[in-house]
Protein backbone atom coordinates (compact mmCIF):
# COMPACT_ATOMS: atom_id res chain seq x y z
CA UNK A 1 0.00 0.00 0.00
CA UNK A 2 1.64 3.32 -1.37
CA UNK A 3 2.27 5.29 1.94
CA UNK A 4 1.64 8.62 0.46
CA UNK A 5 -1.53 7.68 -1.12
CA UNK A 6 -4.59 10.76 0.59
CA UNK A 7 -7.03 9.48 2.56
CA UNK A 8 -9.81 10.49 0.24
CA UNK A 9 -8.11 8.64 -2.88
CA UNK A 10 -7.90 5.29 -0.50
CA UNK A 11 -12.02 5.87 0.07
CA UNK A 12 -12.61 5.93 -3.34
CA UNK A 13 -10.59 3.35 -4.73
CA UNK A 14 -12.50 1.15 -1.96
CA UNK A 15 -15.66 2.38 -3.20
CA UNK A 16 -15.10 1.83 -6.84
CA UNK A 17 -13.42 -2.31 -5.89
CA UNK A 18 -17.12 -2.31 -4.06
CA UNK A 19 -19.19 -1.21 -7.30
CA UNK A 20 -16.36 -3.94 -9.44
CA UNK A 21 -17.11 -6.73 -6.75
CA UNK A 22 -20.79 -6.14 -6.75
CA UNK A 23 -21.04 -5.80 -10.46
CA UNK A 24 -19.50 -9.21 -11.42
CA UNK A 25 -21.61 -11.10 -8.50
CA UNK A 26 -24.87 -9.39 -10.50
CA UNK A 27 -23.61 -10.19 -13.61
CA UNK A 28 -22.77 -13.67 -12.85
CA UNK A 29 -26.40 -14.07 -11.79
CA UNK A 30 -27.62 -12.25 -14.93
CA UNK A 31 -25.50 -15.12 -16.68
CA UNK A 32 -27.25 -17.97 -14.49
CA UNK A 33 -30.99 -16.72 -15.60
CA UNK A 34 -29.59 -17.24 -19.19
CA UNK A 35 -28.54 -20.34 -19.38
CA UNK A 36 -31.59 -21.02 -17.40
CA UNK A 37 -33.41 -19.79 -20.56
CA UNK A 38 -31.50 -21.44 -23.05
CA UNK A 39 -32.44 -24.52 -21.16
CA UNK A 40 -36.47 -23.72 -21.38
CA UNK A 41 -36.30 -22.87 -24.84
CA UNK A 42 -34.75 -25.80 -25.95
CA UNK A 43 -37.41 -27.98 -23.78
CA UNK A 44 -40.10 -26.05 -25.72
CA UNK A 45 -38.79 -26.49 -29.03
CA UNK A 46 -38.25 -30.33 -28.48
CA UNK A 47 -42.07 -30.80 -26.54
CA UNK A 48 -43.54 -29.29 -30.12
CA UNK A 49 -41.61 -31.36 -31.96
CA UNK A 50 -45.17 -34.09 -31.72
CA UNK A 51 -47.90 -31.79 -31.87
CA UNK A 52 -45.85 -30.34 -35.15
CA UNK A 53 -45.77 -33.88 -36.68
CA UNK A 54 -49.35 -34.83 -35.87
CA UNK A 55 -50.74 -31.37 -37.79
CA UNK A 56 -48.63 -32.60 -40.58
CA UNK A 57 -49.39 -35.94 -41.09
CA UNK A 58 -52.79 -34.55 -41.00
CA UNK A 59 -52.52 -31.58 -43.34
CA UNK A 60 -50.93 -34.22 -46.01
CA UNK A 61 -53.65 -37.00 -45.35
CA UNK A 62 -56.72 -34.07 -45.77
CA UNK A 63 -54.59 -32.63 -48.99
CA UNK A 64 -54.62 -36.10 -50.54
CA UNK A 65 -58.63 -36.56 -49.64
CA UNK A 66 -59.37 -33.73 -51.61
CA UNK B 1 -14.00 14.90 -20.40
CA UNK B 2 -11.82 15.10 -17.45
CA UNK B 3 -10.56 11.26 -16.62
CA UNK B 4 -11.03 11.64 -13.11
CA UNK B 5 -11.44 9.02 -10.33
CA UNK B 6 -14.64 10.73 -9.77
CA UNK B 7 -16.21 10.14 -13.39
CA UNK B 8 -14.90 6.22 -13.24
CA UNK B 9 -16.65 6.07 -9.84
CA UNK B 10 -19.78 7.87 -11.30
CA UNK B 11 -19.53 4.46 -13.99
CA UNK B 12 -19.59 2.27 -12.07
CA UNK B 13 -22.45 3.18 -10.12
CA UNK B 14 -24.15 3.62 -13.44
CA UNK B 15 -22.91 0.07 -14.53
CA UNK B 16 -23.80 -1.57 -11.26
CA UNK B 17 -27.45 0.15 -10.97
CA UNK B 18 -28.08 -0.85 -15.24
CA UNK B 19 -26.90 -4.84 -14.46
CA UNK B 20 -29.34 -4.50 -11.46
CA UNK B 21 -32.35 -3.84 -13.87
CA UNK B 22 -31.89 -5.82 -16.72
CA UNK B 23 -31.26 -8.83 -14.23
CA UNK B 24 -34.47 -8.56 -12.93
CA UNK B 25 -36.03 -8.24 -16.72
CA UNK B 26 -34.60 -11.39 -17.06
CA UNK B 27 -36.08 -12.66 -14.39
CA UNK B 28 -39.37 -11.78 -15.88
CA UNK B 29 -37.99 -13.27 -19.56
CA UNK B 30 -38.28 -16.71 -17.61
CA UNK B 31 -41.22 -16.49 -16.47
CA UNK B 32 -42.40 -15.64 -19.70
CA UNK B 33 -40.64 -18.65 -21.10
CA UNK B 34 -41.79 -21.06 -18.47
CA UNK B 35 -45.71 -20.10 -19.03
CA UNK B 36 -44.69 -20.58 -22.50
CA UNK B 37 -43.19 -23.99 -21.83
CA UNK B 38 -46.35 -24.90 -20.18
CA UNK B 39 -48.65 -24.15 -22.91
CA UNK B 40 -46.43 -26.01 -25.48
CA UNK B 41 -46.40 -29.53 -22.79
CA UNK B 42 -50.25 -28.54 -22.42
CA UNK B 43 -50.65 -28.64 -26.36
CA UNK B 44 -48.81 -31.96 -26.48
CA UNK B 45 -50.88 -33.58 -23.65
CA UNK B 46 -54.12 -32.83 -25.04
CA UNK B 47 -52.99 -33.39 -28.36
CA UNK B 48 -52.01 -37.07 -27.39
CA UNK B 49 -55.58 -37.57 -25.66
CA UNK B 50 -57.32 -36.88 -28.61
CA UNK B 51 -56.85 -39.68 -30.59
CA UNK B 52 -57.35 -42.07 -27.44
CA UNK B 53 -61.06 -40.48 -27.07
CA UNK B 54 -61.87 -41.05 -30.47
CA UNK B 55 -65.24 -42.64 -30.54
CA UNK B 56 -65.31 -44.43 -34.06
CA UNK B 57 -62.27 -46.97 -33.16
CA UNK B 58 -64.45 -47.60 -29.62
CA UNK C 1 -6.87 -8.40 -0.61
CA UNK C 2 -5.18 -5.43 -0.98
CA UNK C 3 -7.41 -2.97 -2.87
CA UNK C 4 -5.40 -1.36 -5.33
CA UNK C 5 -5.86 0.18 -8.86
CA UNK C 6 -3.89 -3.30 -10.26
CA UNK C 7 -7.38 -5.24 -8.71
CA UNK C 8 -9.80 -3.03 -9.56
CA UNK C 9 -8.40 -2.54 -13.18
CA UNK C 10 -8.14 -6.02 -13.19
CA UNK C 11 -11.98 -6.82 -12.06
CA UNK C 12 -13.09 -4.11 -15.21
CA UNK C 13 -11.00 -5.84 -17.23
CA UNK C 14 -13.02 -9.42 -16.54
CA UNK C 15 -16.48 -7.60 -16.02
CA UNK C 16 -15.92 -6.48 -19.70
CA UNK C 17 -15.05 -9.89 -21.06
CA UNK C 18 -17.78 -11.61 -19.35
CA UNK C 19 -20.49 -8.81 -20.50
CA UNK C 20 -18.99 -9.87 -24.12
CA UNK C 21 -19.95 -13.45 -23.51
CA UNK C 22 -23.24 -13.14 -22.75
CA UNK C 23 -24.18 -10.54 -25.01
CA UNK C 24 -23.26 -12.81 -27.37
CA UNK C 25 -25.20 -15.54 -25.58
CA UNK C 26 -27.97 -13.34 -25.90
CA UNK C 27 -27.56 -13.67 -29.43
CA UNK C 28 -28.04 -17.05 -29.35
CA UNK C 29 -30.96 -16.82 -27.56
CA UNK C 30 -33.05 -14.91 -30.03
CA UNK C 31 -32.29 -17.35 -32.52
CA UNK C 32 -33.62 -19.45 -30.42
CA UNK C 33 -36.62 -17.75 -29.24
CA UNK C 34 -36.93 -17.39 -33.08
CA UNK C 35 -36.92 -20.76 -34.23
CA UNK C 36 -39.82 -21.61 -31.58
CA UNK C 37 -41.45 -18.42 -32.94
CA UNK C 38 -41.69 -19.89 -36.55
CA UNK C 39 -42.63 -23.14 -34.75
CA UNK C 40 -45.71 -21.72 -33.35
CA UNK C 41 -46.83 -19.76 -36.10
CA UNK C 42 -46.47 -22.93 -38.15
CA UNK C 43 -48.82 -24.72 -36.11
CA UNK C 44 -51.20 -21.96 -36.16
CA UNK C 45 -50.95 -21.64 -40.15
CA UNK C 46 -51.38 -25.41 -40.92
CA UNK C 47 -54.07 -25.92 -37.95
CA UNK C 48 -56.35 -23.51 -39.38
CA UNK C 49 -55.60 -24.47 -43.07
CA UNK C 50 -57.11 -28.21 -41.68
CA UNK C 51 -60.73 -27.36 -41.49
CA UNK C 52 -60.58 -26.24 -44.80
CA UNK C 53 -59.41 -29.49 -46.29
CA UNK C 54 -62.01 -31.05 -44.48
CA UNK C 55 -63.77 -33.03 -47.35
CA UNK C 56 -67.47 -33.82 -45.49
CA UNK C 57 -68.25 -30.54 -46.07
CA UNK C 58 -66.94 -30.26 -49.42
CA UNK D 1 -6.38 17.44 -12.50
CA UNK D 2 -4.22 17.19 -9.52
CA UNK D 3 -1.08 18.45 -10.96
CA UNK D 4 1.15 15.55 -8.91
CA UNK D 5 -0.25 12.40 -9.43
CA UNK D 6 2.31 10.02 -10.84
CA UNK D 7 1.60 9.09 -14.66
CA UNK D 8 1.07 5.34 -14.08
CA UNK D 9 -1.31 6.15 -12.44
CA UNK D 10 -3.18 8.57 -15.20
CA UNK D 11 -2.81 5.58 -17.35
CA UNK D 12 -3.96 2.81 -15.50
CA UNK D 13 -7.13 5.52 -14.63
CA UNK D 14 -7.70 6.06 -18.39
CA UNK D 15 -7.67 2.15 -18.85
CA UNK D 16 -10.27 1.93 -16.46
CA UNK D 17 -12.19 4.75 -17.67
CA UNK D 18 -11.72 2.83 -21.33
CA UNK D 19 -12.79 -0.46 -19.66
CA UNK D 20 -15.58 1.10 -17.60
CA UNK D 21 -16.84 2.85 -20.80
CA UNK D 22 -17.33 -0.47 -23.10
CA UNK D 23 -18.87 -1.96 -20.13
CA UNK D 24 -21.38 0.29 -20.02
CA UNK D 25 -22.06 0.18 -24.09
CA UNK D 26 -21.61 -3.42 -24.32
CA UNK D 27 -24.24 -3.89 -20.76
CA UNK D 28 -26.66 -1.68 -23.25
CA UNK D 29 -26.68 -4.08 -25.92
CA UNK D 30 -27.15 -6.90 -24.14
CA UNK D 31 -30.09 -5.14 -22.82
CA UNK D 32 -31.49 -4.72 -26.04
CA UNK D 33 -31.20 -8.09 -27.11
CA UNK D 34 -33.25 -9.05 -23.58
CA UNK D 35 -35.85 -6.56 -24.48
CA UNK D 36 -35.81 -8.41 -28.10
CA UNK D 37 -36.01 -11.73 -26.69
CA UNK D 38 -39.59 -9.90 -24.31
CA UNK D 39 -41.08 -9.04 -27.71
CA UNK D 40 -40.10 -12.70 -29.48
CA UNK D 41 -41.70 -14.67 -26.68
CA UNK D 42 -45.10 -12.82 -26.29
CA UNK D 43 -46.00 -12.77 -29.83
CA UNK D 44 -45.28 -16.49 -29.53
CA UNK D 45 -47.13 -17.26 -26.62
CA UNK D 46 -50.11 -15.17 -28.15
CA UNK D 47 -49.80 -16.93 -31.49
CA UNK D 48 -50.00 -20.04 -29.71
CA UNK D 49 -53.71 -19.19 -28.35
CA UNK D 50 -55.43 -20.10 -31.45
CA UNK D 51 -54.21 -23.49 -31.91
CA UNK D 52 -54.55 -24.19 -27.86
CA UNK D 53 -58.04 -23.21 -28.19
CA UNK D 54 -58.73 -25.30 -30.97
CA UNK D 55 -57.38 -28.34 -29.05
CA UNK D 56 -59.54 -27.73 -26.20
CA UNK D 57 -62.30 -27.69 -27.83
CA UNK D 58 -61.57 -30.50 -29.78
CA UNK D 59 -60.78 -32.29 -26.64
CA UNK D 60 -64.26 -31.04 -24.93
CA UNK D 61 -66.34 -32.38 -27.72
CA UNK D 62 -64.99 -36.08 -27.96
CA UNK D 63 -65.13 -35.73 -23.83
CA UNK D 64 -68.85 -35.62 -24.32
CA UNK D 65 -69.16 -38.15 -27.19
CA UNK D 66 -67.74 -40.71 -25.11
Amino acid sequence: VAANTPSMYSQELFQLSQYLQEALHREQMLEQKLATLQRLLANTQEASESSWQALIDEDRLLSRLE
Amino acid sequence: MACTLEKVLGDARTLLERLKEHDTAAEGLIEQSGALNQRVQGMKEVGNAIPDKHTEDA
